[in-house]
């Protein structure tokens, strides 16, 4: 490998050689053609890349929070496809579709190329030194707590000079926002585990209950999970796995298991006290404290309330009884409702009751390095923003990596009240909503191109030190790194501290290579070191796993009673998070939007999930366009009938309906997250995701959904394609 | 080239079939896909898409059923009218099925599309003259057309876009059909790399690009002819066999059998090279 | 009626022979030359002075300086021809590597271009000679591993096949047809497939070695 | 008992009635010129653009990868038919009453059969790629591919196309030699001149041109039958549901004649209205054809019915689904559209007085034709919207404007042909009307001696 990136990328700079980057021709001339085309040779031959041949650098994924490690195939300099580094203990060499597009981020045609800075409602382009110099400028005489800084979940090295330069700034305001993490949950586990985000081990469980976390799908570390579901299914010596999901709307997660119970929403927490109580009843010995808040929740009472038939939830605490360890799981059963945290705490119950704490919810290990730890992002981190700029408390706001303008709720106004700041200042790939509102935008590397490290909340196996390091020349001479940027701005501060720091480049080296005792690397030379560390695009931590505690009481956990029927707005809405849009941010990655949802199979839009039933009650059929009402706002949409949700719900997914971020996002399809009512969980602050209530109305419009799926849909037609077999007609032992 | 040397040609297209006296010699790639794993993420699909320089066709086109992926992962739901999908959707990823006796491959009018030695059934995209009698005959209907010109069409690869593209292989032009190759760019690799060191590839050594991104490790793909190789034990324990005479052996015993494996529309004995695993649901719950 | 008849069958008979025979009648390729344009490139680059055989006339010691060809092995510029589908042209500083050492010709025009572009550290824009469709996959590697180390052929022998006698241009030339019948030709012959000869084999004859 | 050829016409009569349709044309013939014209035109310019921007632009997609252009490309090869038959079969048969009509009927044949080429070409994805599929000595040693039925149809289409225009000449010959005679010099003189071979009408060339002619007639039957079974193994050959019929040859075959007859009794309505030839393009006649057609159509509606029937009883799901589907699915309508027309409409010709009501029989034949197309449409189509995959089913794609157009502009081609043809040929066979004539006055004079004057008479006159 080489010794610093700079010479790889003055290396990179060639160009494609016959039919490679101008292959477009692939039936063209059919014959040979001499002293046309011109190939150009390198002047000077870098080792390791030979033309014809592909080469790999291991970097990290940056497309969503799990931090998967990846590696880059490039061929003549230029990356063509992510795959999965074989050593992660995240992602162990593989890779989900979402993070594969980030190529697509990478080459993507609407990138940010130049600093912009705003003139009237354009901007104009202006010299990164002005630039800096400007933010210069409004900084001075402005008091540290008017200065705030938003960004999306941040971890590693850029993390830390993040905070640096705050803290030269005087400043504490750092609002990390995520708009769909499951921060109920980490509050949750902290009460009922000790930890916020607990290692979950599907691999050992015998049975997994899992409140709607799709973590096949979207949620936390997917890829990890998917492959622990592997282990899970495969018939070992503890036999194949049973999954059993409890939601109201069907995720990818729940339509891999094998009972998918649909749930009244917001009522987890009733089924999840009945189970325990099922459990208590057949002979399963029950702490006092939990049996008293248990014993009300009889079986009848708890399908009263939450439409599960009695039998179901009879038989899956026998399931539960007979097959341990089990595992279960919350997800939207906490981030959807007021009550989430109750919803939560009475889910963690079953884990305790069930024994699993320890067996299959282990300690992570922990991060020695606590200024390099993720700092996660929440929903409550913005209402906070959101609040202090209404009353005009800040004067300087800079953004990065999330866009708040699209995501918070239109109850907030936030849009309106980030008018209110005299000057803002965005680091931007594209220019998406929020950056759209920002003075000052200044352009980024993509994550391709550009340094860093990141440690991932979910830590898998092992906690490590992801590194992030550039696979190919910069594509825009006029873009930098996140961390560069705050270097030079640092130094704008404190010119000494940082003065032998060429570049955020030399600075990571130094940081990693100054701790190479406690990474590992104690022995080795620091350039053998550092060759190593960019070659394995990993470190790992010498992890000391620290240990949960299981001592959360249920004294005190009140679950309220089903909501009532609101006759105003009779349905609930679940705005569903899709394993590829996400938030959103990602829109603008043609892969993602032609790749079709895995449920409904649509691409390129958004669109209205009914149930059949509530359908037919008020007259819709596929393709209607309806009007989704809440109290603060309305969206309009292509209905799809989908049986896999509660009739009292509709869903809309997330992460379309953009006005800016560029041409394959722009004005497709609708932003749900627009018309989600201000609700928040009582405990957490944190806006509760399900708790919107809704009105349909249809529009008479009709459209032809656009899907990827005929006109018979789901069935096969008694056609012999896809098969399956219940495991009572199956030997699965002895397979290969 | 000669007239004799015209039949002899077609006899040898015919010939590389696998015949009882004429099995594959080196290779014969073949795949197991076990749907109790896949989850439907789409990662293969996505991929495919990188790998195979497929075009984003969008909306519009898409609507127009002109979508060009490779894989692409169907959803099914029971027809047993329950109020709920209680046990979840069937997935099932759809790739060309690298027939033995494709039927695909019979009627092409100027054989731009035959069988490999490796039994891969591969498509000439430069001999293709755009008949489409090939999709027409083909049972899974995993041949796509180059209804456009997608190079040059508006937004399919812009700018920067191009530098994506993976020099293996070409991009197709308006036209031409198109299909899975079993991603024979990396398998002639992994052959030329083994060739050199004088040695056949082994077993794990080359990997499609679903199987690589595959999160659940759904994807088993290797070489039939080498019985050690993971995908030949995986047949062979599902009893699957390639070019089975008439009917498998296991759906000769009585009362059906107890084994997972099954290949999509056997009837037409067309002797897919892809060996599907039923889907497994829990009987307590 | 009969006369008729007659006349019928002979046309016909006469047809299917001509058809035949015309059909079988094929031009030897392997062997045909069809020298392609000349092409203009930014320096001459005089293959034969590097490439070319020994000036029996030159002294056998190599400290004086050759006169003919300096029989440098084409796989020493054109060094990924063995690993790589293809050969590539050598980087400037290989140029530069040898002839910053040789100043009887330092200031030869040529050598003198050659600077330039290496002070100005710009690649030089050779034009490509033997430029095949898009759709056609060449691999160098099999070739050289095949014929120059299974099989011990001559370096020179074995790229000649296809690139012809390059030793005796100055800038290359295109000097074998390259078509797919021509390289059809010699695929399917048998070929020795290492240096005992005992094993021969036929190169591949399914499309996708070449076309995917 | 309606008015039937005079025994009586003079020959010279004859001469100058066919020759009239040679001269400079009446405005009507312009007026439908020109809208032939703008048809093929409206054809010309759908298929650049589809040239241009791809195949994308006729709305076609996966699965439904063939569209208008087969089932018309069938339609125009069915037509083709009719030429053979009258000319070729009912020569053979001596069936008299065919002479008048016969060239215009092989005319056809030619016209269609090259109209149905084009066809193939609009269908291709790389139209300037076609020739791979021709087998020509190439360096590359690559040959197409002789399994496939589609390399099957292209030269059973060229082997038949080649000999009905031979056959359409030589049968034009003697006729080519009046023309020559009775013209003034000039161009039309002279393309006569060369084109007659210099006939003469000396018994030799009578005797060889008999001989010659009798022979391509024995040649062609079989080919024509041959063609039309191959492209029927296009569909029959494949596996797919509702194509692997075994009846489809035959099937097709009558399908062929059946709507080449009926296209026969079109253009004999409108030629013997726009030429004047009530002479000799006699009710009879027509009556003659009505009943051939009604037979044909007989036979058509029984194999049609023995193909449903196999299907419906087979244990073949997959076909049977389809036939459902096209019975009831989107396409249904058009299906019983076909059926109407093909097996309905006809028995309007079994009522005697309608036989030789020339509005009528114009109508009805009109409408099967229409039948006999939508028949094409419905064998190509229903079929991939409803094949064995269900993932795919019902992903129906409408025809766009660019199909239409390209349909409709091969109408415009074929008119176009023909109209050229029948100015620049004479569109009635003189010398065997002349021969019918002199059948029917032998019908009439008894005597052996008569005979013989009357013949070698006739044998000189008939020169001139």
């Amino acid at each position: 490998m080489i010794e610093n990136s700079f010479n790889r990328r003055d290396f990179l700079k060639v160009l494609g050689w016959g039919g490679t980057a101008v292959a477009l021709s692939g039936c063209g001339n059919t014959s040979i053609q001499d002293g046309v085309e011109t190939v150009v040779s390198y002047v000077e031959p870098p080792e390791y890349a030979i033309p014809g041949i592909s080469v790999y650098f291991n970097s990290t994924c940056a497309q969503c929070d799990a931090g998967c490690n990846i590696t880059g195939r490039l061929r003549e300099g230029r990356v063509l496809k992510l795959e999965g580094n074989p050593n992660s203990v995240i992602n162990h060499g593989k890779l989900c579709g979402l993070g594969q597009a980030g190529v697509q981020a990478h080459y993507n045609p609407d990138r940010v190329r130049e600093p912009l800075l705003r003139n009237g409602d354009k901007g104009e382009v202006i010299a990164w030194d002005k630039a800096l110099g400007l933010i210069n400028e409004k900084l001075s005489g402005v008091k540290g707590d008017e200065i705030a800084f938003l960004t999306g979940g941040l971890s590693g090295h850029v993390k830390v000079l993040l905070n640096n330069y705050l803290e030269a700034l005087g400043s504490k305001n750092h609002y990390a926002y995520e708009a769909v993490s499951p921060s109920v949950v980490r509050a949750a586990n902290k009460k009922a585990y000790g930890v916020e985000m607990p290692r979950l081990r599907l691999d050992k469980a015998k049975v997994v209950v899992s409140f709607g976390a799709d973590f096949l799908g979207a949620w936390v570390s997917p890829v990890n999970f998917s492959q622990q579901y592997a282990k899970f299914r495969k018939a070992d010596e503890n036999g194949r796995g049973v999954l059993v999901q409890i939601e109201s709307k069907m995720t990818l997660t729940g339509a891999n298991a094998d009972r998918w119970i649909v749930i009244r929403p917001g009522t987890e927490g009733i089924l999840a006290l009945g189970i325990v109580n099922a459990l208590g009843a057949s002979g399963v010995s029950l702490p006092a404290d939990v049996a008293a808040v248990s014993k009300a929740y009889s079986s009848e009472r708890v399908s009263k309330d939450t439409g599960v038939p009695a039998e179901q939830i009879e038989k899956l605490a026998a399931l539960l009884k007979e097959r341990s360890p089990s595992l279960v799981i919350t997800g939207s059963a906490a981030e959807g409702y007021a009550h989430g945290s109750q919803n939560a705490a009475a889910i963690a119950l079953l884990n305790r009751v069930l024994g699993n704490i320890g067996k299959t919810i282990e300690a992570p290990a922990n991060v020695p390095f606590p200024q390099v730890a993720v700092t996660t992002g929440n929903r409550s981190s913005v209402q906070a923003l959101n609040d202090s700029l209404a009353n005009g408390k800040i004067k300087v706001l800079f953004s990065y990596g999330t866009n708040p303008v699209f995501t918070a709720p239109t109850a907030l106004k936030f849009k309106e009240n980030l008018g209110k700041v005299p000057f803002k200042i965005a680091f931007a790939h594209y220019l998406d909503e929020t950056s759209r509102e920002a003075d000052l935008v200044l352009p980024l590397d993509s994550a391709l191109e550009d340094w860093g490290t990141s440690v991932p909340e979910y830590l898998g196996e092992a906690s490590q030190l992801s590194i992030q390091q550039p696979l190919m020349e910069k594509l825009h001479p006029n873009t930098k790194g996140l961390g560069d940027i705050l270097l030079a701005l640092l130094k704008q501060r404190r010119e000494k501290e940082y003065k032998d720091y060429e570049d955020f480049y030399s600075y990571l080296r130094s940081a990693v290579v100054k701790n190479k005792s406690a990474l590992g690397g104690s022995g080795e030379d620091d350039d053998t070191f550092w060759t190593n560390t960019l070659s394995n695009g990993i470190v790992p931590f010498s992890a000391s796993s620290n240990n949960l505690s299981a001592k959360s009481s249920a004294a005190g956990l009140v679950l309220p009673p089903p909501a009532d029927e609101n006759s105003g707005y009779p349905l609930h809405l679940i705005p569903s998070v899709t394993a590829s849009l996400r938030d959103g941010r990602h829109a603008n990655q043609p892969w993602l939007q032609e790749s079709p949802d895995p449920l409904t199979t649509i691409v390129w839009d958004s669109w209205v999930e009914l149930h059949p039933k509530t359908a037919a009650k008020l007259g819709i059929v596929e393709g209607d366009i309806v009007e989704v009402t809440s109290r603060s706002g309305s969206v309009k949409a292509q209905a799809y009938l989908f049986p896999g949700i509660h009739p009292d719900a509709v869903s809309i997914p997330l992460g379309n309906g953009h006005v800016a971020l560029g041409r394959w996002a722009k004005d497709v399809g609708v932003n749900a997250f627009g018309i989600l009512d201000q609700v928040v969980d009582k405990e957490t602050g944190e806006l509760a995701l399900n708790e919107t209530r809704v009105k349909i109305s249809k529009t008479g419009k009709r459209v032809f959904i656009v899907k990827d799926e005929g006109a018979v849909g789901g069935s096969q037609a008694g056609v012999k394609i896809a098969v399956r077999v219940s495991t009572d007609d199956v030997e699965l032992s002895g397979e290969v | 080239m000669s007239v004799s040397n015209m039949l002899e040609n077609w006899s040898k297209f015919r010939h590389m079939h696998p015949v009882d006296d004429k099995p594959h010699e080196e290779y014969k790639w073949a795949m197991a896909i076990d749907l109790d794993a896949c989850s439907g993420c789409n990662a293969c699909s996505v991929a495919c898409y990188a790998e195979n320089n497929l075009p984003v066709v969008g909306k519009q086109k898409f609507d127009a059923g002109q979508q060009m992926h490779w894989m692409r992962i169907e959803r099914y739901w029971d027809d047993d009218g329950r109020e709920f999908p209680d046990q979840g959707a069937q997935f099932m990823p759809m790739l060309c099925q690298q027939c033995e006796a494709a039927p695909c491959e019979t009627v092409c009018p100027v054989g731009a599309t035959n069988h490999t030695a490796d039994g891969l059934n591969s498509q000439v995209y430069n001999r293709c003259i755009g008949s489409r009698y090939c999709s027409a005959n083909c049972p899974f209907k995993v041949r796509y057309f180059n209804w456009y010109d997608y190079p040059t069409t508006d937004n399919v690869w812009p700018a920067e876009m191009t530098q994506q593209l993976n020099p293996d292989v070409t991009v197709r032009g308006k036209g031409v059909m198109e299909k899975c190759t079993f991603c024979v760019q990396r398998l002639e690799r992994a052959k030329n790399n083994a060739r050199t060191e004088g040695r056949l590839v082994h077993d794990g050594e080359v990997q499609t690009a679903c199987q690589q991104a595959c999160p659940t490790s759904a994807i088993t793909f290797g070489n039939l002819v080498e019985p050690e190789s993971k995908v030949a034990k995986k047949w062979a324990h599902q009893q699957v066999e390639l070019a089975a005479k008439d009917v498998q052996a296991k759906d000769e015993q009585e009362g059906g059998s107890d084994l997972r494996g099954y290949r999509i529309f056997e009837e037409l004995r067309a002797y897919p090279s892809v060996m599907y695993l039923e889907r497994v649901r829990e009987s307590a719950i | 009626m009969h006369r008729f008849l007659q006349l019928f069958f002979l046309l016909v008979g006469l047809f299917a022979n001509v058809a035949c025979h015309a059909a079988d009648a094929r031009p030897s390729i392997t062997t045909e030359d069809d020298l392609g344009p000349v092409i203009e490139q930014p320096i001459e680059f005089p293959h034969n002075r590097h490439a070319g055989n020994r000036d029996p006339a030159d002294a056998a010691d190599p400290s004086v300086a050759a006169k003919g060809g300096m029989e440098i092995n084409c796989m020493y510029c054109h060094t990924y021809a063995r690993r790589s589908m293809v050969s590539g042209i050598p980087p400037l500083r290989k140029c530069i590597g040898c002839h910053q050492n040789l100043p009887s010709v330092r200031d030869t025009p040529r050598i003198q271009k050659l600077f330039e572009y290496w002070e100005a550290k710009k690649p030089i824009p050779w034009k490509k000679v033997h430029d095949l469709p898009d759709f056609v996959r060449f691999n160098h590697e099999r070739h050289i591993q095949r014929f120059v180390f299974a099989q011990g052929k001559p370096v020179q022998e074995a790229c000649g096949y296809c690139h012809g006698d390059i030793k005796t241009m100055t800038v290359a030339r295109r000097q074998k047809p390259i078509t797919m019948g021509w390289c059809v030709s010699c695929h399917e012959k048998d070929h020795a497939v290492d240096a005992t000869g005992t094993k021969t084999t036929h190169g591949p004859n399914d499309c996708w070695q070449c076309h995917k | 008992m309606e008015k039937d050829i005079r025994e009586s016409i003079e020959w010279a009569k004859i001469n100058g009635d066919v020759l009239k349709s040679l001269e400079s044309p009446r405005p009507l013939f312009w007026v439908i010129l020109v809208i032939a014209l703008s048809m093929f035109g409206v054809g010309l310019g759908c298929e650049i653009y589809q040239y241009q921007i791809g195949m994308g632009v006729a709305n076609l997609n996966n699965p439904q990868v063939w569209g208008l252009y087969i089932a018309t490309f069938i339609f125009w090869i069915g037509m083709s038919h009719s030429g053979t038959l009258l000319s070729a079969i009912l020569h053979l048969m001596h069936a008299d009453w065919r002479k008048p009509i016969y060239r215009f009927a092989e005319a056809m044949t030619t016209f269609s059969l090259m109209t149905a080429g084009l066809f193939v070409m609009v269908h291709l994805g790389r139209l300037w790629q076609f020739y791979y599929a021709i087998p020509y000595p190439s360096e590359r040693w690559v040959w197409p591919n002789f399994q496939s039925p589609l390399l099957w149809d292209a030269m059973a289409i060229f082997t038949y196309l080649s000999s009905s225009v031979i056959f359409l000449f030589i049968g034009m010959i003697p006729d080519l030699a009046i023309c020559r005679d009775h013209l003034h010099p000039g161009w039309r003189k002279s393309l006569y001149t060369v084109l007659s071979l210099g006939w003469e009408g000396t018994d030799r060339q009578w005797r060889n041109f008999r001989m010659t002619y009798l022979t391509v007639a024995c040649f062609l039957i079989p080919l024509a039958v041959s063609v039309h079974s191959i492209v029927a193994s296009d569909f029959a050959m494949s596996q797919q549901p509702g194509w692997h019929v075994t009846s489809f040859p035959p099937y097709f075959v009558a399908g062929a004649l059946y709507s080449g007859c009926a296209a026969i009794i079109t253009l004999f309505v409108i030629l013997r209205y726009v030429f004047k030839f009530e002479e000799y393009m006699t009710l009879p006649i027509l009556k003659k054809i009505v009943r051939l057609t009604f037979a044909i159509a007989m036979v058509w509606t029984y194999l049609n019915a023995v193909e449903f029937a196999s299907v419906w009883y087979s244990h073949d799901e997959a076909s049977k689904a389809v036939l459902i589907q096209k019975a009831t699915g989107i396409y249904a309508p058009f299906w019983w559209m076909m059926n109407f027309c093909g097996s309905v409409v006809p028995f309007v010709m079994m009522i005697k007085r309608l036989q030789t009501n020339i509005p009528v029989m114009f109508a009805v034949s009109l409408l099967l034709n229409l039948g006999m197309w939508l028949e094409r449409w419905m064998i190509v189509s229903p079929t991939f919207s409803h094949g064995y995959y269900p993932y795919l089913w019902d992903n129906n794609q409408w025809p766009t404007l660019v199909q239409w157009g390209i349909v409709f502009g091969s109408f415009g081609w074929f008119t176009l042909l023909f109209m050229g043809f029948c100015k620049l040929f004479p569109s009635v066979s003189m010398y065997e009307v002349k021969e019918m004539v002199y059948h029917r006055s032998l019908a009439l004079k008894h005597t052996e001696r008569n005979l013989a004057v009357n013949a070698t008479e006739l044998a000189e006159k008939g020169a001139h």
